[in-house]
């Protein structure tokens, strides 16, 4: 199992969220985050101060996968996140080991 | 602190009957037209100064961090319950001592229970009051005068420390200063003018957020290697709403000053009141459009302030004309001052030295520049009266503050301040707020 | 819910004409100074006591969990709405009645349209106000009763049965049981004295409150294995505003009560007023900060409240040193109260019981006690008039909310309440803020 | 922006003395009771109107994104600013002409600096209020005429682009049609009727919202796909604070319109506009419950203020029958408005066009339906104004945006839109708020 | 050592916590995230339109712990944040490198 | 290539940023958490009842890196988070699996 957490614009989101549950991803986490890469933040004046703000708003997708959608999901992801300029995010593929459903205590790939 | 409480309590139980007088029951009504008007337009300004406090509170709180709101609001909420109290205890009578030596007169603890047989709730006492509306307005403008203070010292200042400095600064410094204007003292005989307390009430508690400004240092991490760094305000709403209700306000601080509910001279002066306002937004946003590129809505909001200050100290001597210059200009300098403040390394979160010391200044000085009373004469005087408070004010904020840091210190430990008050000092904290629904088009 | 809002729908409609009776256009403008001068105070008074209901829904809301503050906002619009409709139909109609038996009388459905020419509006109705005046002071008066009952009862309540329940309690239990007293009714000839209504709004709502926190329940999570888990409200600056806004709202509704514009015996009550609040506020901090070791803002709210709430029964018949006293037990009183109704395990999430009703019945006996009546012979009076209206309320709401409880039910569901209500009753979410840029000195 | 700004503000200083005219100090006290009484009736109308920015400041703010907050705070204070110089520079003397030719008038740029002897400040002037006063309530009138399109065109309009428009729309076309009807022009010859501006302010300002809405386009994200995707408000606390201080407000609006503190009329006034105001709610209530299923809090808001919006052409001729029926349509109606707005791909984030406009026409032609003005004659000549306005407003709103659309740009860059408008164009966000203990019931 | 992260209701927080204590586990992270599973999201309406909110509020706990504490760590969790109904949530679980006391410097599994 | 997380201190977060930076880290992504370890929260008074809040705020702040990096970048955030009281945090390392830059569609470490 791997786990795809991807770094997207926030209205990019429903996109995203579409695209993937037509690959059949049956289940996600959304997280708001600040964040910044290439994108390099912006200035923001208060009081008179100029002062830089690093850090811009991001939403973090995390979506456990059979590691055999891999391809598909980070394909999926890449191209409707997509907007061509800098600030479109970042995906890290983390192994997975293992995973339980809470309710009924099942472990393994069948949860996800 | 809770010994000090204990015998601030004690005392006030001690001076019982004593304090707060005789009382001999409902009195008759009384029939005058004329007072029943004027003494209905006094309550109304009496109101509106009152929501003056609800206006600081949230400007205050908006323009500071969450972790420090529900400090900042009990200092808010405490400061009107104080400030009636001393009032009503012996401010109103130290202010307002009858005939004294025109520096320092008391006329005894308590309020007397007035009767209208003794001539203190009909046409005898006032053509435009009652002696009750009389105290109810003079005690909310002077606690106005130390929520001035609460906003420079936000978010470092020991609570209790604080709430000791006000009583004494509310109840004995304000209205002693206060008498040589206002009680008829000898900054009256002099010809100093200052209709609704630019001065008196803007500048007394502009003096003491300076002292107390600079006697705490700034809050961590404001200068940083030589670098100002800017702790925006958490919630511009709430600073908003602030500053629309202290103009509401200023419709009775001004209006109600000119103690009777005469048409033309009320009037005019919610008119010179509001012309001052809306110039002083003009002049504000010009200045931090100009010099910041964008328009900075704190800098604005501020910039109403220092227009509604600017005019207070003659809003019934100017036309329309003069008190758009009188705005403008103080929202312009109010935008400079904050950043000179700045530069200075005094730190003052919500910006209360330029608005209420700085405006105050200016409009204090105005009066001789502009308008009926306009001349050099007047201007000298003016200058007098200025230095005279500057003066007083900030040996008695030095005096208070230096007693103050020695017996029960002055400032939180450093690691309150970056756990915040709210915590330290409440154990309380100021919003639960679930993370939500973003707002930035997602569908979260 | 739909049925029984249908029903009232219809209900009012087939009353048209009859309900709101017959119009015969504006009428002529009448000329009695005095009546002109007392009716723009009664006016103001009216606005102050309506500017409550924004008080009590800011406080409320505050007080509580975000995700039932829709629920909150929504039912504090509707009580106002209300509260008026229901007494221009039959409400003023039921407190008023002229003369009756002193316990149960009504003067019928729906408003006249009153006339000069008939004697309603000029001095042959009163020498304070117009019937219009009048009535809106009234009416607004009557919507606050509901408003105590719905902080009690927050965030477990059912939103339809919650509009039923304040339909009625509003419309038919706080007019007839206020007829005894201001109405003129057997508590008013026996001698009971509650000027502004400590017992008649304030305890009446509070007597709602409790039967309605004890039928629902705690809700779920308060009080787990014993222990007292504390459900911080979500919003202090919210709390705060609403009470400021409560505070300014109480200058027309006890200055409003006296009923005319009488300079003496109006700015008396106001001074009263705020000596208690100011005292309350005082007294809630002492007491919390003793028994707390910190001060606890939300608890120096309620003290405000409470000296408020207690002064109100005899705000026209104290002297100051009265008034001290009065708001600073009260302030003491509910700090103890709202630690022990939750000890008893009744849940009173914003604390309306302990400041309505417990200081309510504390104003109450404080006329027998301090001030111009004080005296035995008005403590048991009061104390009669305590326990009538207690007995009456109790019953009558224990009543509603049974019938309430078998047709439609109270409580929502458990995952109705976990979720909150402003999803499950609404469909609608109170804030959508996105993460944003951290208050605690970081650079996020 | 800049360039607009300068020339602006070299305007005025140019006409310096001219503008705000001759200064010859303060006047001395007049004394006529009742203009005395009648006037603080008219200022504490003014406060309220006032106020209603601050209303329509937490309104629009609290019904839009939290990252286009500041913009609105921005607007919101500006307006007010803007409105009151520019009706003292010329707008006043083009509203209220004097004798013309019905259609356009001008008495000149700058007000007089008015004197008691020039019969301005006492009862030669009006029995009513003084020159100052008139001038101070219309003023603060007018400026709600530009802060009804700020709603509508939230989220997407270029900062500068605005402020230009609202200065042309307040200062010039408002007072011009302004004219037409309160000015004594042809439609007040006509017999045309609008007591307190559901016309003359409300649709005036309402079709100003139509135009800006269509011509700027949707916000991005709103109507995707052929779908309506709603955006929700960040904060109903906020939207609902709001509606109450328009409802406190109203008061005013509708109060101060008598003109006079004549006590039948002024409070008949109060009345009706209250009952339609708690109609509203009703209606609202049952028309978003009835349609979606839920009881939708924003609906209900906007359904107060159709009421509101609804009585103001005839408070002063209805009964309370009458004004009940007035309200509860305009409850309903605005819901289906919003809905069919909606539909028809008019972005209008906080139901502006359906408050103002369909309820401002729907209350004027009501004049006709309802009250003692009821007849087809009256509703003939309502029609006409509604219509006369209706072209009037569009043809001014369409040249002036057009000119703005060609020199400076309407809309914020797509870029912008997404990011917000805060960071945009102030460089500054609203909140600050570190993520705080959640109040899902969780410990964190 | 491993990370195993818990997407649970709000309210079990708690619980979970006091479980976790119980087991020796000393330390833990909390974040407030959205999301859905088996679990759909519900209706809202806004203004007359019905829409689908889809991400539902949750608690996503991390806890590091010694790999020879991770079955009985699941099982705790499990037990304590299950309600039976969908929407109990998930648990992941990662392999974790390495950990470091940032107050000491001290690295490895002495630091959880 | 690995993800380190580091818990930390809401005031350093500036300086381990800059910190990073010097040490040629791109991006990073921060997240706001609660968190407890042998700090153990303090108590609040709320209505005269005492509770704990057990969950105290802090920063999490992600970083991808190549492999390479990681012994500067740990000891980095280390030595400028770090302020010797309890609570300052710890730092967790992963393996990161694969990395997407979203706007060109790379993959790899270039991409950090
Ligand atoms: N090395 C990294 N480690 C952790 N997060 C990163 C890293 N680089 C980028 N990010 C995250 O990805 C987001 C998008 O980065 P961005 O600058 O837009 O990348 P790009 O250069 O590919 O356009 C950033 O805001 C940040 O949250
Ligand atoms: N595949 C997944 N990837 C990431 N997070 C997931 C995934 N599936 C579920 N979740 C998270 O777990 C939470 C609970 O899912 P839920 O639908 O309740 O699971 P179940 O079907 O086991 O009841 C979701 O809200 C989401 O945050
Ligand atoms: N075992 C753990 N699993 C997950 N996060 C942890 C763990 N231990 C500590 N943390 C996180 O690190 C933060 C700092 O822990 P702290 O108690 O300050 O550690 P130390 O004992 O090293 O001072 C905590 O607030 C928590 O967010």
């Amino acid at each position: 199992m791997k786990m795809v957490s991807a770094i997207i614009k926030h209205f990019k989101l429903d996109e995203v969220r579409d695209a993937l549950n037509k690959l059949g991803v049956q289940g996600m986490t959304a997280i708001e985050v600040k964040g910044f890469g290439r994108q390099k933040g912006h200035m923001e004046v208060y009081r008179g101060v100029e002062y830089e703000v690093k850090f811009l708003p991001k939403v973090k997708l995390e979506v456990a996968i059979p590691e055999e959608k891999l391809e598909e999901v980070l394909k999926a992801i890449q191209s409707t996140a997509k907007t061509g300029e800098i600030g479109d995010g970042k995906i890290f593929i983390y192994n997975l080991e293992d995973a339980v459903r809470i309710r009924t205590g099942e472990q393994g790939e069948g949860v996800l | 602190m809770k010994r000090i409480l204990g015998l601030l309590i004690v005392a006030i139980m001690m001076s019982g009957s004593g304090a707060f007088a005789a009382e001999t029951g409902p009195v008759a009504p009384t029939a005058s037209l004329g007072l029943t008007a004027s003494n209905i337009w006094m309550m109304v300004a009496t109101f509106l100064v009152f929501i003056m406090h609800l206006g600081f509170a949230s400007l205050e709180a908006g323009l500071t961090r969450s972790k420090n709101t529900v400090n900042i609001l009990f200092k808010n909420t405490l400061i009107p319950a104080i400030g009636l109290l001393t009032y009503a205890w012996f401010g109103f009578n130290l202010m307002y001592p009858g005939t004294f030596n025109g520096y320092f007169g008391f006329a005894g603890f308590g309020l007397p229970f007035p009767t209208v047989e003794g001539g203190f709730l009909d046409l005898s006492y006032n053509e435009g009051y009652t002696y009750w509306t009389d105290f109810l307005f003079q005690g909310m403008f002077a606690a106005t005068a130390a929520t001035i203070v609460s906003g420079a010292v936000a978010e470092r200042i020991k609570l209790s420390s604080f709430l000791v400095f006000s009583t004494i600064f509310v109840g004995l410094v304000y209205p002693v200063v206060g008498s040589w204007k206002w009680g008829g003292g000898w900054l009256d005989s002099m010809g100093f003018y200052d209709f609704a307390g630019s001065t008196l009430v803007h500048s007394v508690g502009g003096w003491g957020a300076l002292i107390g400004a600079i006697m705490l240092g700034a809050r961590k991490g404001k200068y940083v290697d030589g670098k100002i760094k800017p702790i925006p305000g958490h919630s511009l709403p709430l600073a908003t709403i602030g500053v629309f209700l202290l103009w509401l306000g200023w419709f009775g601080f001004n209006g109600g000053s000119v103690l009777s509910a005469d048409p033309a001279l009320v009037s005019l002066t919610l008119v010179t009141t509001c012309i001052a306002a809306a110039a002083g937004i003009i002049g504000a946003m010009a200045a931090t459009w100009t010099i910041s590129k964008k328009p900075d809505l704190s800098m604005v909001l501020n910039g109403c302030l220092a227009g509604l200050v600017g005019i207070t100290a003659g809003a019934d001597q100017m036309g329309l004309g003069s008190a758009f210059w009188i705005g403008l200009i103080a929202g312009g300098l109010v935008v400079v001052s904050v950043m000179a403040i700045d530069k200075l390394r005094v730190d003052d979160p919500v910006g209360a030295i330029s608005v209420h010391l700085v405006c105050g200044i200016w409009g204090t000085l105005a009066v001789g520049l502009f308008g009926a009373m306009a001349g050099v004469k007047q201007f000298t005087t003016q200058l007098i009266g200025v230095g005279a408070y500057g003066a007083a004010t900030v040996v008695a904020a030095l005096i208070i503050f230096s007693l103050v840091k020695m017996t029960m210190g002055l400032r939180v430990s450093e690691e309150e301040e970056f756990e915040g008050l709210d915590v330290g000092e409440h154990g309380l904290e100021a919003y639960h707020l679930a993370l939500s629904p973003a707002s930035k088009d997602s569908g979260i």
